[in-house]
Order: C-alpha cells, then sequence, then structure tokens
C-alpha cells in the first residue's frame, strides 16, 4: 500500500514536471501555431538562470591564509563571498541558500525579455512558414542555445541545492494516517508539485477569468476575426509568448534541485515534453495537463519491481508506447482538436 | 540516356565523378602542409561516410522530399540494418553480399509494420509516431531487452554487436578473410598514389560504397520521374484531391516510406561492411535529427540536396571537430601576438569542441534564408552569373522543382 | 430509377440536425440543382454523396450500387467527380501535371505502383492530358504551376482534372462562388458546352439563381435540412414555399 | 569561455615541429610495405588523443586531454619532466621517442562508439597515428579497441571499468591501464566489511547497460562473501533524470544499503535524489542506512557537492596519495592548469608515457613490438604503486584506492578522501575468472 502511495506521488510530481513544461508549448502552438522546438531550451535557460544567481551570490574575494596551504604546497587562497562579507555571515549564508527561490524573481522578468525577442526577432518571421519550417529552426536555436550554455558552463552537471529548510522529507504517510515513516516525502517535491499547480491554475484562471485571457482564447480559435475587431492581438501573442518562456523558465528553477542543470538538460526534456503536448492534443491546455499526469503517473508504476518484472524494460519504453496506442485510438491526442497540425 | 533527360543525365553524370574522383576532389591541399593537414578530407573513412550517409539522406528525401512526411525515426532503419549485417558476418562469413541483402530486407520488413501504422496519421502525429517507434527500438536496443526476453545477446546493449572469433561463421573457410569482403576483395584494402606532395588512397571499400550511391542516386532520379513520384508529388501537394480524383494515397505513401527505410536500411548494411560493428547508438533520435539537418541543409525535394547535405554534416562532424587552439595558432604564426590570440578567441569557441555551434549556426541560417537549402543557395548565385552574361530576365516559367 | 437515389438520409452533429429524411433522384443525363439558404444543409448533403461524411441512416445509390462506407477514392472510381467551392487543383505542380494525375487514376484505378520508368514514357496518358487540356483551351499554359494561374484559369484547370476521368455523375459545389458576372457567364457556357459534348449527369450547388435557372433540367430546394420542394425551374420560379425559404436570402 | 593564452615560444616551437614535418610526410599507409601501419618515416611520430569533448563527459575528456599535451610536452622535454622524474624505467630522455618528436592529433568521441571509431578512423587514416589513447566510456573503449585492432594499431584505453574491456572483448592491440569493476568489488569488500558489518540488506541501481551490469555483478560477489544479501537489482535506463520512481520503493524494501552503480550524470541524480528522499538518515534494521558509489570520479563528487558525504567507493587513483610519482605528477600537472588531475587524467598521462617507454624498450613503434614490450611488463613510480600489465588479458594490476566523501572538505578539490590503499594482490584475480571469460585475446596485428 505504502509503495503504491509512494507511485502515485511520484507519478504527480513527475506529471507536474511534465505538464508545467509541455503547458507552456502548447500555448505557444496553440496562441501563435509555431511549433517551437526550442521550448525545451527555455527549460533550459530557467534552470541556467537559477545556476547564475548562486554564481553571482558567491562572487568572492581571495585572502591568503598563510596557515593552510593549497593542493601544491602554496599558501591557500581563501575566498569569501562579498554578500557575506557585506551583510554579515549569517545573512549572506542564508541567502546564498536561498538562492533557488531566489532565482525565481529573477527568473520572470529575464525569460519574458528572452521570449520577447525570440518571438519579435526570429519566430514572428515563420508564422507563414511551413510548420516544418518552424520545427527546424527552432531546432537549431536550441542546439545553439545549448553550446552557448555549455561555452560558459561547461557540461558537467552543476549542483544548485534547495535551500535548507526544505530538505528532508514530509511524513505523508502520518498525514494520511499511516504508520509514521512509512510514507517519507521529498520536501522540494513537494514543493514542486504545489508550485507546478499553482502556476498551471494561474495560468488557467488568467486566459479564463481576464478580458486580455479571453481575447487570446477568442484569438486562438479564430485569429482573423478578432484582428477585424480591431484588436491588436500580434501584441498580445507576443506577451503570450513570453509569459510561455516565462512559464518553461519557472520550472526550470525550480527543478534544479532535483536535477543538477547540465547544457543537454533541454533536449533531454524536448521529446518527452512533445510527446506529452502530442498526447495530449496539440493547442489544448487541459490536454497538455492531462496527459503530462498521466505519462506520469503510467511510468512511475512502470517503473515499479512488481511491473518490471513481469515486462523487463517496460519504464523505457512505456512512455512511447502510450503514445502509439494513445494517437492511434484518437487521432488528435486526448483533446486536440480537428484538422490542427495534420497536413 | 538511361532513360534521363538531359538535365537529370547531366546530374547524374555529376554525382558519378563526385563519386569516383572524391579521392581527389577531397585532397586539394598537400598531404603535409598546414592546411593540408586541417581540411583535406580525403581518406577512407570519411569518404566512406560521406557517401553512405548520402545514400542514407538519398532515401529520407523520396519520403520527405516527395511527400513532406517527416520521419523522425528515420534513424531506426540504419541500426536495424546494421544489426542484421553484423548478425550475418557473425553466422555465415564476412562476405558482404549476404550482409547487405538481409539488411535491406530486414529494414524493410520493419518500415512496412512501423509504416503502415505510423501512416494512418499525419503532419506531427506522424512525426511523433515515427519518432516513438524509434525510441522504442533504441531503448530495445541499448539494454538488449528483447536479448534479455529471448535469453541471448541479440544486441549486446551499449557495447554494441562485433563479430567475436568464437562466432559460428559457418561459411568462414581456413582461407576466408578476417575481415568484410565482397567474395575475396577485401574492403579495407587499399592502393595509395603519392605524386609530388599529394597522397591519393583508393580503397576498395570507398568504392564498393560509391558504386552503391551511384546505383541509389539513380534509382532515386528514376523515381522522382517515374508516375509514383508525381503521385508523391502530389500526395504533398494536396491530398484531399487525390482522393477525389480516386486515387488511394496509402499504398504510395507506404511504398514510398518503404523505399526510403530501405535506402536506410542499405546505408546501415554499408556502415557495417566497412566497419563490422554496431551499436544501438545510431538509433538514438538524434541521429535522426542529424538525416533531417542534412536534408534541409543540402535542400528537401531536389535531387543533389541530400548528398550535400550529408556531406557538410560529416565534413563538419569529423574536419572541423578536429581543430584546435595550437592548429589556429599555426595558421595565425605569422601574425602579431596579440593579433593572433584575439583571432584565436574568436574563433576558439566555432571549432573543436564547439563545432555544434557551427552547426546550429549554419543550419538556422539555412532554414532562415535559404529554404530550399543550398541548391537553392547555387541556384541563386547562378541565377546571378547568368543575368549578368546574357542579361535574359525573361526566362519565363521555371522548370518544377527537381 | 435515377442514376443517383439518396432515400432517406439523416445526418446530426451534437444537437443540430443537418439533413433530415432527405430524398433524392437525379436521372442520368440531367442536370440537377440544389439550392437553399445558408446551413440548408447542401454541403452536408454533397459530402455524404462522396463519402467524406458517413450519415447516420438512409441510402444513397450510385449506378445500383452502394456509395455508403466506401472511401472517397472509391467513390471516385465509380464514377463521381467533384468540383471545389475554391479550386483544389495541385498547387505545386504543373499545369500539365495536375492533368496527369486523373489520367492515371482513370487508366490504373485507384493505385499502381508503377515501375521506374520515367512519365513521358506512358504515351497513352500523355495524350489524354494533352487532348483535355486543349478541349479547355489551356494547352498553352501547360507548364505553368498551378498557384500561379488566374482564378478562373484554376477553376478551368479543376473541372478538367474531373472531366478527363469521364465521370457519370459531376458535382459542382458553387462552381461561380465569388466571380465577376463574366467569369460566371464563361463558366456557364462551359458547362453547357461540356454537357453538350458528353453524356454526363451534373449535379450543381449554387447560390447564384442566374447560374441555376441557366443550367437545371430539376431543381431540389433544402431549407434546414429537409427537402422543400422538387421541381422543374420553370416550377420552382413562382413557388410560395421557396419563396418563404429565402425570405430575404435572394431575389427569386 | 576558456581562455587562449599561448606563448609566442610555444607556437615557434610548434611551428618548428609542424616545418620538420613538412620536409618529409608522415603521411604513410597500410598498404606502403613498412611492416606495419603507419610506420613513422620522419622526425616525427603522431599519437591520436581521442577523448569526448562534447556530450555528457566533456569536461572528463578535457581534464584527459590536459593531461595528454602534458605527457607529450614531458616526452618532448618541455617542463619539469612530470612523472618521468619517478618512473622506474629511464629510457626517455626527454628528446622525444626513439628520437623522434611527439606530435599529435585530437579528435570527438562524443562518448558515442560511431563517433568516436570515425574519430579515430581519420586519426589512423589521415594523421598516421601510432597510438590512439583516451576516451570515456566502456562503450567507446571496446569499440575503438576492435577498430585499432583491426587497423593495427596500439589502443590504450582511457576510462573504461567494465570487466567487458578486458574480459569478453579484450583485443591484443589493446591495453588497459584503468581498474575495473571486479577490482572495485574486490577493493571495498574488506572495507565495507569493517565500516558496516556482515549482515547487510543490499538494494541495488543499475544503469542498464553493459558496465552497469558487470559492476553490479562484481560487486554483489563481494559483498555476498561478506556475507551481505542482494534484496533487489533494479535496472534503470541511462539518462533518466527522475531517479524517484526507483528510490521510492526502497524506503520500505527491508534493505539498509543502497548501491548505486551509476557514473557520471546518473550517479549525481540519483545519489542526490537518494539523499532528498531521506535515505541516509533513515534507520534499518536498526542500523544507520548506507549509500555505497562503487566508481568515483572527481567530476562526479563535484557535481554530487555535499551529498557524497561520507558515500564510500574507490578510484583509480587520487592526487591526495602521498608517493613521489604522484606528488610529481599532481604538481606539474597543477602548476600547468591551476587545479589537481582528476583520475582519468592521471590514466591518460600515465598511459602515454607507457606506450612511450614500451617504444623505446622494444626499438620500434610496431605494435606487436610494443605489446611484447607491454606484456608482463613491471614497473612502478607511476603513483599507483608497484603496477603489471598482465600479459594474457592486458590488465593492468595495481593498488586500488577506496575512497570516502569527505566530511568536512576544506576546498573544491578534496571533497573526497583516500580511506585505503587496497594492496595490489588483494584485487588480483586469475585470466580464467568467470567474469571475464568468454574473450579471446587474439594475436597482435601491425596492421600492414
Amino acid at each position: 500500500m505504502d509503495a503504491f502511495i509512494l507511485q502515485i506521488l511520484n507519478g504527480l510530481d513527475k506529471g507536474s514536471a511534465y505538464a508545467l513544461i509541455a503547458l507552456g508549448l502548447t500555448l505557444i502552438f496553440g496562441t501563435l501555431g509555431v511549433v517551437n522546438f526550442a521550448h525545451g531550451a527555455l527549460f533550459l535557460i530557467g534552470a541556467f538562470c537559477a545556476v547564475t544567481v548562486q554564481k553571482i551570490l558567491g562572487i568572492s574575494f581571495e585572502t591568503i591564509d598563510p596557515t593552510q596551504t593549497d593542493f601544491l604546497g602554496n599558501p591557500l587562497k581563501v575566498a569569501t563571498p562579498y554578500v557575506e562579507k557585506w551583510l554579515g555571515t549569517d545573512m549572506g549564508m542564508a541567502i546564498q541558500d536561498w538562492s533557488v527561490p531566489l532565482a525565481i524573481i529573477v527568473v520572470i522578468p529575464v525569460m519574458f525579455f528572452l521570449g520577447w525577442v525570440m518571438e519579435r526577432g526570429l519566430i514572428k518571421h515563420f508564422y507563414s512558414r511551413p510548420h516544418a519550417d518552424q520545427i527546424l529552426v527552432t531546432f537549431g536555436l536550441a542546439i545553439v542555445i545549448g553550446e552557448i550554455i555549455k561555452a560558459f558552463y561547461g557540461a558537467n552537471p552543476i549542483q544548485t541545492p534547495a535551500p535548507s529548510t526544505f530538505i528532508g522529507t514530509v511524513d505523508v504517510g502520518a498525514w494520511l494516517g499511516m504508520d509514521p515513516g512509512s510514507v517519507a516525502y521529498p520536501t522540494w517535491r513537494l514543493v514542486y508539485f504545489a508550485f507546478s499547480a499553482v502556476i498551471i491554475a494561474g495560468v488557467f484562471a488568467f486566459l479564463q477569468f481576464t478580458t486580455f485571457g479571453m481575447v487570446v482564447r477568442a484569438g486562438m480559435a479564430d485569429r482573423e476575426t478578432v484582428g477585424l475587431l480591431g484588436i491588436d492581438i500580434d501584441k498580445r501573442f507576443t506577451f503570450m509568448f513570453g509569459l510561455a518562456a516565462a512559464v518553461a523558465g519557472m520550472a526550470g528553477v525550480m527543478y534544479t534541485p532535483i536535477l543538477s542543470p547540465h547544457y543537454n538538460l533541454g533536449m533531454d526534456f524536448l521529446v518527452l515534453s512533445f510527446v506529452v503536448v502530442v498526447v495530449g492534443g496539440m493547442g489544448s491546455l487541459p490536454g497538455a495537463v492531462l496527459a503530462g499526469f498521466m505519462l506520469g503517473i503510467l511510468q512511475s508504476f512502470a517503473s515499479m519491481n512488481e511491473v518490471k518484472a513481469l515486462i523487463p524494460g517496460i519504464d523505457q519504453i512505456i512512455i512511447y508506447i502510450v503514445a502509439i496506442v494513445i494517437l492511434l485510438t484518437r487521432p488528435r491526442g486526448l483533446m486536440g482538436r480537428k484538422g490542427v497540425m495534420e497536413e | 540516356m538511361l532513360g534521363l533527360n538531359t538535365r537529370d543525365f547531366k546530374l547524374f553524370i555529376l554525382v558519378c565523378v563526385l563519386a569516383l574522383a572524391a579521392p581527389f576532389l577531397l585532397n586539394p591541399f598537400p598531404t603535409a602542409s598546414a592546411l593540408g593537414e586541417s581540411f583535406n578530407a580525403g581518406y577512407p573513412a570519411l569518404m566512406q561516410r560521406f557517401v553512405i550517409f548520402g545514400i542514407l539522406v538519398i532515401g529520407f528525401n523520396i519520403l520527405f522530399g516527395l511527400t513532406g512526411f517527416l520521419s523522425f525515426g528515420h534513424a531506426a532503419f540504419l541500426g536495424v540494418g546494421s544489426f542484421a549485417a553484423v548478425w550475418m558476418f557473425k553466422l555465415l562469413s564476412y562476405n558482404v553480399v549476404p550482409a547487405i541483402i538481409l539488411s535491406v530486407i530486414v529494414a524493410g520488413i520493419f518500415s512496412v509494420v512501423i509504416g503502415y501504422v505510423a501512416l494512418r496519421r499525419s503532419g506531427i502525429y506522424f512525426s511523433i509516431l515515427t519518432l516513438a517507434f524509434a525510441q522504442m527500438m533504441y531503448s530495445i536496443a541499448f539494454s538488449d531487452l528483447a536479448g534479455k526476453m529471448m535469453g541471448f545477446t541479440l544486441t549486446n546493449g551499449e557495447t554494441g554487436l562485433q563479430v567475436y572469433n568464437d562466432d559460428p561463421q559457418i561459411l568462414m573457410g581456413p582461407d576466408s578473410p578476417t575481415t568484410p569482403h565482397f567474395f575475396g576483395l577485401e574492403m579495407n584494402s587499399q592502393f595509395t598514389w603519392d605524386i609530388g606532395g599529394w597522397s591519393f588512397v583508393f580503397q576498395n571499400g570507398y568504392y564498393f560504397s560509391a558504386l552503391f550511391l551511384i546505383a541509389a542516386f539513380y534509382l532515386s532520379i528514376r523515381i522522382f520521374r517515374s508516375p509514383m513520384g508525381l503521385m508523391l508529388r502530389a500526395i504533398k501537394s494536396n491530398q484531399t484531391r487525390m482522393s477525389y480524383t480516386g486515387i488511394n494515397t496509402k499504398p504510395y505513401m507506404l511504398a514510398a516510406f518503404v523505399i526510403s527505410g530501405m535506402y536506410a536500411g542499405l546505408a546501415g548494411g554499408l556502415l557495417a561492411a566497412m566497419d563490422p560493428l554496431t551499436g544501438a547508438e545510431r538509433m538514438f533520435w538524434t541521429a535522426s535529427g542529424e538525416i533531417v539537418v542534412m536534408a534541409i541543409l543540402g535542400g528537401v525535394g531536389t535531387l543533389i540536396g541530400p548528398v550535400l547535405g550529408a556531406g557538410i554534416i560529416k565534413y563538419l562532424e569529423n574536419i572541423v571537430s578536429k581543430i584546435n587552439d595550437s592548429i589556429l595558432h599555426q595558421w595565425f604564426a605569422i601574425m602579431p601576438d596579440w593579433l593572433d590570440n584575439v583571432l584565436v578567441t574568436i574563433i576558439h569557441p566555432f571549432i573543436g569542441k564547439g563545432w555544434h555551434l557551427t552547426l546550429g549556426l549554419l543550419f538556422m541560417a539555412v532554414v532562415i534564408f535559404l529554404p530550399g537549402g543550398l541548391v537553392q543557395g547555387g541556384e541563386k548565385i547562378g541565377e546571378l552569373f547568368r543575368r549578368k552574361k546574357t542579361d535574359d530576365a525573361a526566362d519565363g516559367a521555371k522548370t518544377p522543382a527537381e | 430509377m435515377g442514376i443517383l437515389e439518396v432515400k432517406g438520409i439523416n445526418k446530426r452533429f451534437g444537437g443540430l440536425q443537418a439533413l433530415g429524411d432527405v430524398n433524392l433522384s437525379v436521372a442520368e443525363n440531367t442536370v440537377h440543382a440544389i439550392i437553399g439558404p445558408n446551413g440548408a444543409g447542401k454541403s452536408t448533403l454533397l459530402n455524404v454523396l462522396v463519402g467524406k461524411l458517413i450519415p447516420d441512416s438512409g441510402s444513397v445509390m450510385f449506378d445500383g450500387q452502394s456509395v455508403l462506407g466506401r472511401k472517397p477514392h472509391e467513390i471516385n472510381q465509380m464514377g463521381i467527380s467533384r468540383v471545389f467551392q475554391t479550386p483544389e487543383i495541385f498547387a505545386d505542380l504543373s499545369v500539365f501535371e495536375n492533368v496527369l494525375i486523373p489520367c492515371f487514376a482513370k487508366r490504373d484505378g485507384s493505385y499502381k505502383l508503377q515501375g521506374i520508368g520515367a512519365v513521358s514514357g506512358h504515351g497513352d496518358v500523355h495524350d489524354m492530358a494533352e487532348a483535355i487540356l486543349a478541349d479547355v483551351n489551356m494547352l498553352d499554359k501547360r507548364h505553368m504551376i498551378a498557384s500561379s494561374l488566374s482564378r478562373g484559369d484554376k477553376r478551368r484547370l479543376e473541372m478538367a482534372m474531373c472531366l478527363v476521368q469521364e465521370p457519370k455523375l459531376l458535382l459542382l459545389d458553387e462552381p461561380t462562388a465569388g466571380m465577376a458576372r463574366a467569369d460566371t457567364n464563361n463558366t456557364i457556357d462551359l458547362l453547357k458546352e461540356i454537357k453538350e459534348k458528353r453524356d454526363i449527369t451534373m449535379c450543381i450547388i449554387e447560390h447564384d439563381m442566374h447560374v441555376v435557372f441557366s443550367l437545371s433540367e430539376r431543381i431540389t430546394v433544402l431549407a434546414q435540412g429537409m427537402p422543400l420542394v422538387e421541381d422543374t425551374p420553370d416550377n420552382i420560379k413562382g413557388h410560395p414555399k421557396v419563396r418563404e425559404a429565402y425570405l430575404g436570402e435572394a431575389q427569386v | 569561455m576558456s581562455k587562449s593564452n599561448f606563448s609566442r615560444r610555444g607556437v615557434l616551437k610548434t611551428g618548428a615541429i609542424a616545418g620538420a614535418g613538412l620536409a618529409l610526410p608522415t603521411y604513410l599507409s597500410a598498404a606502403s610495405h613498412t611492416g606495419y601501419t603507419n610506420a613513422p618515416t620522419g622526425s616525427t611520430v603522431k599519437f591520436g588523443f581521442n577523448v569526448p569533448q562534447t556530450g555528457p563527459y566533456a569536461e572528463e575528456g578535457l581534464d584527459e586531454l590536459r593531461a595528454q599535451e602534458l605527457a607529450v610536452e614531458h616526452i618532448n622535454g618541455m617542463g619539469d619532466g612530470g612523472l618521468l622524474n619517478t618512473f622506474s624505467e629511464k629510457n626517455l630522455q626527454g628528446d622525444g621517442i626513439l628520437g623522434k618528436k611527439v606530435e599529435f592529433v585530437t579528435g570527438d568521441t562524443q562518448t558515442k562508439s560511431d563517433v568516436a571509431r570515425a574519430s579515430a578512423q581519420s586519426m589512423i587514416q589521415k594523421d598516421g597515428c601510432v597510438m590512439i589513447n583516451g576516451g570515456s566510456s566502456s562503450g567507446v573503449a571496446i569499440a575503438v579497441q576492435g577498430l585499432c585492432q583491426d587497423a593495427g594499431v596500439i589502443f590504450m584505453a582511457g576510462l573504461t571499468h567494465s570487466n567487458d574491456t578486458t574480459g569478453k572483448d579484450k583485443k591484443a592491440n589493446g591495453f588497459r591501464h584503468f581498474f575495473n569493476g571486479y577490482m572495485s568489488g574486490a577493493a571495498l569488500g574488506p572495507v565495507l566489511e569493517k565500516e558496516y558489518g556482515n549482515e547487510r540488506q543490499a538494494y541495488h541501481l543499475t544503469a542498464d547497460y553493459t558496465w552497469g551490469w558487470t559492476q553490479q555483478e562484481s560487486i554483489a560477489a563481494s559483498t555476498e562473501a561478506l556475507g551481505w544479501t542482494t534484496t533487489q537489482n533494479v535496472l534503470t535506463p541511462v539518462g533518466a533524470g527522475d531517479f524517484s520512481s526507483y528510490i521510492a520503493p526502497i524506503l520500505n524494501s527491508g534493505a539498509d544499503t543502497l548501491i548505486l552503480n551509476h557514473y557520471g550524470g546518473d550517479m549525481v541524480n540519483s545519489l542526490t535524489q537518494a539523499i532528498q528522499f531521506g535515505l541516509k538518515d533513515k534507520q534499518v534494521n536498526g542500523k544507520d542506512f548506507t549509500i555505497i558509489v562503487p566508481l568515483y570520479s572527481e567530476l562526479m563528487a563535484a557535481g554530487a557537492g555535499s551529498n557524497i558525504q561520507g558515500v564510500f567507493g574507490s578510484m583509480n587513483w587520487n592526487w591526495q596519495l602521498q608517493d613521489a610519482g604522484t606528488k610529481a605528477f599532481t604538481k606539474s600537472f597543477g602548476e600547468k592548469y591551476g587545479f589537481p588531475p582528476s583520475g582519468a587524467a592521471h590514466t591518460c598521462y600515465v598511459q602515454t608515457l607507457l606506450y612511450a617507454d614500451a617504444v623505446t624498450r622494444a626499438g620500434t613503434f610496431n605494435p606487436c613490438g610494443v605489446a611484447e614490450a607491454l606484456e608482463d611488463f613491471d614497473f612502478d613510480g607511476m603513483g599507483n604503486g608497484p603496477t603489471s600489465y598482465r600479459g594474457s588479458d592486458h590488465q593492468c594490476f595495481k593498488d586500488v584506492l577506496v575512497m570516502k566523501g569527505a566530511d568536512n572538505p576544506t576546498n573544491a578539490f578534496d571533497t573526497l578522501e583516500i580511506v585505503e590503499v587496497t594492496p595490489r594482490a588483494q584485487v588480483e584475480y586469475p585470466v580464467d575468472h568467470p567474469m571475464f571469460a568468454g574473450g579471446d585475446l587474439g594475436a597482435c596485428n601491425p596492421g600492414a
């Protein structure tokens, strides 16, 4: 039973990560009609925003401590971060400790800006081009972004821990009235899950309840008509691109304590996020969320030893099997619209 | 001639010349010169890759170029082709003939099954289906899941499949060659012609593959110009009209898919014939992506584009990735120190380990400015010259894309 | 017994009754028009006839065989061709290639995986294509890319592509929609010419009553998915029910 | 961004070497009837350094490259001579090899077998290399080793830990300085027994590919010999990223020890995530829950940060050793690059020197001669204590280090501490050991 609950938790957690990435992707597709293969790269940039914030907070000056020696036998240079010098050691260390949550504040304007630049500078010119061209140019962009990050940060994964408050586990079992300690779940993963839920709900609420969102939704359904009403839909769509980029970036930041970021992270998530979006149905926001959770949970269960004992390696291919089955039984994914992306 | 019109015939002759004279064309600089050490590409292993990947992309182009169906899992067929070929080496002998025949057949069978399923959907749904199948096959091969199920080594996992001395090799006689051969003609034996500062290498394996490239290219021209090629282009242009013209598009699509899968199988078989080892990574999705990149870079739907695209990527991968800073310093040795260092600093990110960056930028530039690939770029330049020469702008109707 | 017999067709989209108990009988070698206000179900009916939609109930017999359950390309091979409101042609191919494709379909059926022989090797198909292009006066444009044709030429090309298959029944979906009066008259002449030259049944959906009354021998009026009246043009002209259905829609 | 600070002198020297190369082309092929592939005829000889420069192991590859460049400098008589001063053989005089200056070319394996082979082929066919060195994965090592066997050049394997490299995939032209899965198990066993006793329930997470399988087999065998029980072995996909669904079941499985047969990014992630699940703070069967990472590397340790504290593992070599060889190498490398060398760097450096030495002893670059000189060759002073290359499988035998994540690291470089130097005798095994069975070394192939 506890194993079962743990896998459900895992599935929800994984699912929320998938859903959050897929949400931005399908948002861009739904509003702008662009297939953005660089979406994984936006996630990557987000993750590296966290790394950058951590690095900036760690910028140090060096003092020479003659009592200690380094590995070559020379006097040791001791590095002290400036924040610790300026704000006192305790405060400085606390700020460094909280670098991941702090990065959230940084990432929103940064990603909005990058999204805006990307849309105005590149994507805009591809609205009238075939989807294949959009896929290809953004694929090229994804390679370039990954390589630039590698040039700055190297290829090794970089450890970006969560604040120490969130290290450790929460006894979920006790909440459910089970034996204490039977279902312990990492605190940060629960934070991530809650965070995803808030963001997803926020995006839906924004589209559902604001005038701006209503216009965008109308534009998603029929761009020309909305244009005829004298509304500058293009500006709003650019904003949506920025929003999608910000969502991807926040997902990236929050994910860093779970997965140490490295330059190829974007590509690792690219295939997966596309499978999620397509299974959900291109351009369908609820579809993406549904598919994200579905695939997350299925993957978690497929990883259970009991399941793997029956079919070895099922955990490696379950996502693809599900994708094939869904696409064959529901031609446009779970909640896709007709005629979208079928030419 | 050969059933081709003049223009196609010229193109065919061009490819023949390129393929047969590659050892000369790819070694433009004296071997020991700095330029030669950096930029010469006329050594057998790379030339083989040029032609083998050329075959692969020519095949891919029959599917994507003609019908517009973007397969993101084509590398899987290359992989199964290679596995089939290596198994033939393991079981029969190092003769490449059964290996290549089986690799084409096995890739054909896989593509019939996958094509039949994937072609039930179109657009991005088709792309994702092919991707899903290919990734599944990759996982199965990488961890040898199929082998584990059946209790023996099928793909040998990540290490890759290779021939061991204790393999059955039932057709192997006491004097049979111990490397891949064509009825005794060993693939890796070669003849070197040293002349002046140059040395040109002519290798059996390369010419064996080059003949396949020529045949594959010829076949692709014939398919492009055949009624089936016409039907495929029509499917790309307007599926609705196709069905209201009484044409069942499925068999045509499946045929294109299978032909292109078999081309990939042939390429896989040839890769194994040149180098009898194969691994699962040949099937990874990025390998499929690379095929797409090659096709786009060269020019989708054109005849010669795929060969060009494959050549450029393989050149970047093998030549640019080997340029390192000390080579750069040698080039700029005549310049003042500071300029040398500045230049090296500027170029540094794009060479050696940064060749992916160069590739990404080049690829973006092509997609943005030359949607028709480098072939279109060539045509544009050619047009410029023609205009200047004849000043005859009123050319009338352009011949349809070839 | 007509060449096309539609009996009791029903089709619902969710809560909307698109077609309700539609009966239609088209006699061989006649021109039969289907008219009705917007949303009357004309296009739905046409889509049922070509196999794009499957009705909830009813039967469609063509030339003594049932059409229902067949795929569009099979229905075409039975002898039904369709001209669309916006011409559906192969925009990326040349005019000549556009015509070649139905010629191959006519000769080889639904599919025939040809060898690798060049297209030009198929002389019979070539001649067939040239003949039809000559028929529609487009031989001089044979090398043009179809997308660069004028709207009228696109329409003529589509017509040629349908006619070369020598269909028994030609379905025309608003063939003059969006055309200037002169073009419309040309189209009328073209259709009349076609009708004179060959044995063909035509079924036209049209808003333009000028076209309808110039061409058709019988007219079916649909309103809200129901067949209202079926009669000769002269009788339809003054029919009170038709007036009512079209109130404010068009001058009858 | 890496900076390029090339001194004028260095350029002139390389230029001179390149100039010397111009006089007599070194490009020779198998067909040239010199008796072996790429026999150097001029005043230079070329090595090929084939390491991952892109992909997940790029950092490791770049460190290997640094070490190899350093080795070439030392062989050519530049720098401080490094390990040449402590090496028990004194054949290398700092004037190149057999009077020929050493040049090298570099290539990118991308940690993909196909690419690695393409790159090695280019080194052999285009650049005329007589030896290929380096690499960072067993799959790649086995692939390139097979290629070098067929082409007739010597392959020095670099970082490869799978038993198969000198087991069922061993080749006569290939040598491995690095240790292997069996040796990790044999070295860890006694230390684990001392630390954790004889009654442990071990749960294995294993990367689902050849290296993972052989390491798991080795570790399970050696821990079971202590009396431990292997409760479960779960195969995980490579590059899974999120291992939570494999880690969660461990919590209540009754196991008190987790053994992570992962490497590189997978290890960084699985270890980090295991600790997030609170495994390290758990008490099971009345014992503190323990995590073991059988194969450590400095870069993995850096990636995993503080998570490795107290976690045991094994290594081929570490710069913190106190012997003269290690000190000389660390000084030489550290002064040039500003940080201590990694184990992978050490392996590649030593292999380059050993190859050079073998050539001088054999008096020829002919791979058969070199192989003969390396087979059953005993030496010392290279940082691993008395070392031997076994002739029957080309595996190197030497001491193995058992490491632990330091509890209080003082800087970025001493995050791991040496717990024990396991003597060589303890990690030796007969050549026909079942874990290494099935291979055939074959005969050396000189190519032409």
